[in-house]
């Protein structure tokens, strides 16, 4: 059985029975939660297996030459990765989910919106439409609104209400984009969208349809709006206004997947997937376009850190240090050199894995303390080990410091930029990483390490499957440096990055006619 | 001239959201937003001198006059998402505004201290 | 003629959407919001789209009792306008950039009315027109295409609308936090605070609004 | 206002009553119609679903919330809403098993064009997401109508409460 369509199925059926959950068996609720992310992460392990595809919804294939008539769901590396790494992150974060949320209120929707969040985000990542990228946004996205007013405290609801705003500004301006370019294509399909892209000349405008070589005005202006919405996703800078209140507000499980999984699948991939798939960011000679999206990286990498610093509440450090991070990814990506997408989608990926446990530690020093105030912790090293050895790995890797996978990724954007001749970018990043560096060792400084207070004498560790989730996470950040070495990387990474440059193939795949369909319509028909 | 009164509805829209101070009112110019583009939508499908795409079997020359069923597909499911935005904003206005007392945003703000 | 008449009704749509925006009075705006709607409505079945008519229309019914039973309190009738200047001007700013692009944008796009076939001959549309009916059996080609051809979508969509009413419910619900006690308890008798009838009736008790 | 807030006496003269049982009617058979004939004439699962859920409305709004209850308490609003999803899903998925291992496949006969029982999957899809928006919207529109917040308050004040119960 084709995993493709099964992975955003499970999810959206957990999504639909968890509400219907007996009341008062909370166990068989977090057990059946766990069960499902489980089968994600065997669905997603089994999709690394298969052969790159497209999958034609309702076998709506193409018919003759013509282009798919139905909506296509499209395999490849990048979403082989993005659904590993989803599948991955939520099997942690439901493992920690179960004592976390014991003090709030209505489980059973928490989980319900939570695995309609999982089922948008594996929506967005395999789709292969535009309209239907919207669609699956737009459940992401909801689902997000309500996950972070889910405490329904003042500060949650101004940050979820301000949140939702934005984000649905992001989504018309991506609905209107897409509207433009039906209405000159006249489809909704990626690879016929960029095939047809392709022949008019794409953004540089070389082609016969454009007069005069002029570049296509409504060509820009779509990309501007997408630009502008999926980045409002992403919260690149100048457009990351929601992210520092939305990110810490929401209850700790939920930081984590909004900050390690929600702004890379929703912004960054849907970014990457339609600047490089659809406008042809890689074929067409577009100096420009890169340099735009270059710039918003840096601006974020900088911009994230310097605020990063002077904040005392751990969560909004860490959400801060998000749009850094994310910085560093989309500078990778917007070199658009086989090494710089390899590399922002290794950083991406490490990204996933290091912030969600910075999240999940934060949750359970919260947790045992009640505070997220860094000054008002301190020495908690000697009451909760686990979570304290797991956030120094956790930190550490953020940090770039070797042999963790951050400093693997670190380097190689590093290295792409400096093979692309862009040593001023290059030196902005080592800069960045030595302020990421001083203000986690703040963190460390102050939480973990040093004299333990004398009001949290009584502190104890955290539950084992909070423990554990955390542990989990802590070894993959050391696992995932393994992608260093030439053959994972080559299995993982190149085969990402080559889905996003070899345009041409993904057209090739997606458009290729589908073999004789067995529902014919004259044979059902009386 | 149709598609730019479109566009020209769509900037009142974004203007209203990122300038309104009363949530009710940004919810209502989010709602103003996602018309334009419902309607830029449908306008595209338009044929001059169309019918509905609807089949029944008495059109003449239905395949070379129907007009375009996808734009309308696609906003009918953008009405309905426009719809559910619609409602958990209202239901997050009235939360904030039973914890604050103002559906103010400044106020909001200030009170948050 | 009928792009006329279309022209002039986006105009009623566009003043409808200044007064519903800069208008004081939170019932005008529902109201000159209710004109937006009804106008637009009308624009559908002009453009030979009755399915997203009816839609619209329902819709559009239940959105303004939405709005007027849940916003229009006797506290806040009027309200007041305007953000801070600088805020203003980013806004404004970054509107007319916006609208600069869009309108330099649009002027490529194909004259109003031109048949989908002269633009693109092989858009998927022309197959749905075609053999819309012959292929799903059914008439309503925009049903065809929108439970049949693209009826991921629409459960997308149904999804959409499933998470939103989810996301309003949980939202609604009078405590969210345990106390300590409950939280502590294993496996807590009740997810929520006290006991409540199961018909929920008992619990919505009715407060007489404040007097002014 | 204050009519709707002390509902079930005030909103309950004759005229009223006897007009809404009728209209009411009607709006339920329009609505159903809406739905069954989604795949031949205008309209489908959403307007048809939308229109059932303003009967709905209409008999709240007109006699109270404690009738509307009677008819559809709203613990069983909600699992219809989660029925009519389910319901969509196992025919999206359906397909996997009986249409050749296809996602969404229409995998029932097409049947006679233009007839009631036609286009296969479709008519049942329209059911069940009508199901669906019905209930969702009535869910969500009656949990608005019960709210009367007082300004700043706690969350005793707070009155809603469908989904802890």
């Amino acid at each position: 059985m084709d995993p493709l369509p099964l992975l955003v199925a499970v999810p959206l059926l957990a999504g639909f029975v968890l509400p219907l959950a007996p009341k008062h068996r909370i166990r068989l609720t977090d057990f059946f939660a766990l069960v499902t992310s489980a089968a994600l992460v065997a669905l997603a392990i089994a999709a690394l297996r298969q052969p790159d595809c497209a999958y034609h919804v309702g076998g709506w294939g193409p018919r003759a030459g013509g282009p798919p008539l139905g909506i296509t769901l499209v395999l490849d590396g990048a979403s082989k990765l993005m659904v590993l790494i989803i599948a991955v992150v939520t099997f942690a974060v439901i493992l920690y989910s179960p004592s976390y949320m014991a003090r709030f209120t209505g489980k059973r929707k928490f989980y319900s919106l939570f695995f309609l969040m999982v089922a948008g985000m594996n929506g967005v990542v395999l789709t292969g439409d535009m309209f239907n990228l919207f669609v699956f946004l737009e459940i992401a996205s909801i689902a997000s609104y309500a996950l972070v007013a889910f405490g329904c405290e003042k500060q949650e609801l101004e940050a979820s209400f301000r949140y939702l705003v934005l984000g649905s500004i992001a989504s018309y301006m991506i609905l209107l984009g897409v509207g433009l370019l039906y209405a000159k294509m006249g489809t909704v399909n990626m690879a016929h969208l960029s095939s047809k892209i392709a022949a008019a000349g794409g953004l540089a405008g070389a082609g016969p349809v454009t007069e005069a070589g002029k570049a296509s005005a409504l060509l820009i202006f779509a990309t501007t709006l997408f630009i502008c919405g999926l980045g409002l996703k992403a919260a690149l800078v100048p457009f990351h206004a929601w992210l520092p209140d939305a990110h810490p507000s929401a209850p700790t499980p939920i930081s984590a997947m909004l900050s390690g999984l929600l702004i890379k699948a929703i912004g960054v991939y849907a970014l990457t997937r339609v600047l490089f798939t659809v406008i042809g960011m890689s074929d067409v000679g577009t100096p420009t376009l890169c340099n735009l999206i270059m710039v918003l990286g840096i601006l974020s990498m900088v911009g994230g850190g310097f605020l990063a610093i002077g904040q005392q509440d751990f969560k909004r450090l860490l959400a801060y240090s998000s749009i850094s991070q994310v910085g560093y990814v989309i500078l990778g990506i917007g070199l658009a050199t086989p090494l710089g997408i390899a590399a922002g989608l290794f950083h991406l990926l490490n990204h996933a894995i290091f912030k969600s446990l910075l999240f999940l530690n934060a949750g359970a020093v919260e947790y045992r303390t009640g505070t997220r105030r860094l000054d008002e912790m301190g020495g908690l090293n000697k009451r909760m080990p686990a979570t304290g050895a797991t956030s120094f790995v956790g930190s550490m890797s953020i940090a770039g410091v070797p042999p963790f996978n951050g400093f693997f990724s670190k380097l190689l954007i590093i290295l792409a930029c400096v093979a692309a001749g862009r040593y001023v970018f290059a030196s902005i990043a080592v800069v960045v990483s030595v302020i990421t560096l001083g203000y986690f060792l703040k963190v460390q400084k102050q939480a973990f390490f040093g004299a333990l207070k004398d009001k949290w004498q009584h502190v104890r560790e955290v539950p084992t499957m909070m423990a554990a989730s955390m542990i989990l996470l802590a070894l993959l950040c050391l696992a995932t440096s393994a992608l260093m070495f030439k053959g994972p990387r080559d299995f993982f990474l190149g085969h990402a990055q080559r889905s996003f440059t070899q345009r041409q193939r993904y057209v090739d795949r997606v458009m290729r006619p589908t073999t004789a369909d067995a529902r014919e319509s004259t044979e059902r028909m009386d | 001239m149709v598609y730019l009164l479109c566009l020209i509805v769509f900037s009142i829209g974004i203007y209203g959201v990122l300038t309104q101070r009363n949530l009710i009112k940004i919810i209502l110019s989010l709602a103003v937003a996602e018309s334009a583009v419902n309607i830029f939508l449908v306008l595209l499908g338009y044929r001059t001198k169309g019918i509905a795409p609807i089949d029944d079997g008495t059109a003449a020359n239905f395949a070379g006059a129907a007009v375009d069923p996808l734009p309308q597909a696609m906003v009918l499911t953008a009405i309905v998402i426009g719809l559910g935005v619609l409602a958990l904003s209202m239901v997050i206005a009235i939360r904030l505004y039973h914890r604050y007392g103002t559906y103010d945003i400044t106020k909001i703000r200030k009170l948050r201290g | 003629m009928l792009m006329n008449l279309i022209v002039v009704l986006l105009m009623f749509v566009a003043i409808g959407a200044v007064i519903a925006i800069w208008t004081r009075d939170l019932l005008s705006a529902l109201i000159a919001i209710g004109v937006v709607g009804f106008t637009r409505t009308v624009v559908f079945v002009l453009l030979r789209a009755p399915d997203v008519a009816i839609t619209q229309v329902v819709v559009e019914v239940l959105l303004l009792i939405i709005l007027i039973r849940s916003a229009v309190r006797r506290e806040v009738h009027t309200v007041e306008a305007g953000r801070n200047a600088p805020g203003m001007a980013v806004a404004a700013a970054f509107v007319v950039v916006m609208l600069v692009l869009g309108v330099i944008a649009i002027r490529e796009l194909a004259p109003f009315g031109q048949p989908l076939e002269v633009r693109a001959g092989d858009a998927p549309s022309m197959t749905y027109i075609k053999e819309g009916k012959n292929q799903t059996g059914c008439g309503n080609i925009v049903t065809a295409v929108l439970l049949d051809y693209r009826g991921y979508d629409t459960l997308g969509e149904a999804t959409v609308l499933f998470t939103a009413v989810v996301g309003a419910v949980v939202l609604l619900r009078r405590k969210s936090r345990k106390s300590a006690d409950e939280a502590a308890a294993p496996e807590p008798a009740a997810e929520a605070g006290p006991a409540i009838d199961p018909d929920g009736d008992q619990n919505l008790r009715i407060e007489q609004e404040e007097t002014e | 206002m204050k009519k709707l807030a002390t509902e079930e006496r005030e909103g309950m003269s004759l005229i009223v009553g006897t007009v809404t049982h009728w209209v009411c009617a009607f709006i339920v058979l329009f609505g159903l119609y809406i739905v069954a004939y989604g795949h031949l004439t205008p309209g489908g699962g959403f307007a048809g679903g939308v229109i059932l859920a303003c009967g709905f409305i209409l008999l709240m709004l007109a006699f109270g919330r404690k009738r509307l209850a009677a008819i559809l308490p709203l613990s069983r609003a909600s699992a219809l809403d989660c029925i009519g999803a389910l319901a969509f899903w196992v025919l999206a998925t359906a397909g996997i098993l009986f249409g050749g291992g296809v996602f969404f496949r229409n995998f029932l006969p097409l049947g006679k064009r233009l007839r009631l029982w036609s286009a296969g999957i479709i008519p049942l899809c329209n059911v069940a997401i009508a199901l669906k928006v019905c209930a969702s919207l009535v869910l969500v529109l009656v949990a608005l109508s019960v709210l009367r917040v007082k300004a700043g308050g706690t969350d005793e004040d707070f009155i809603t409460d469908i989904e802890e119960k």
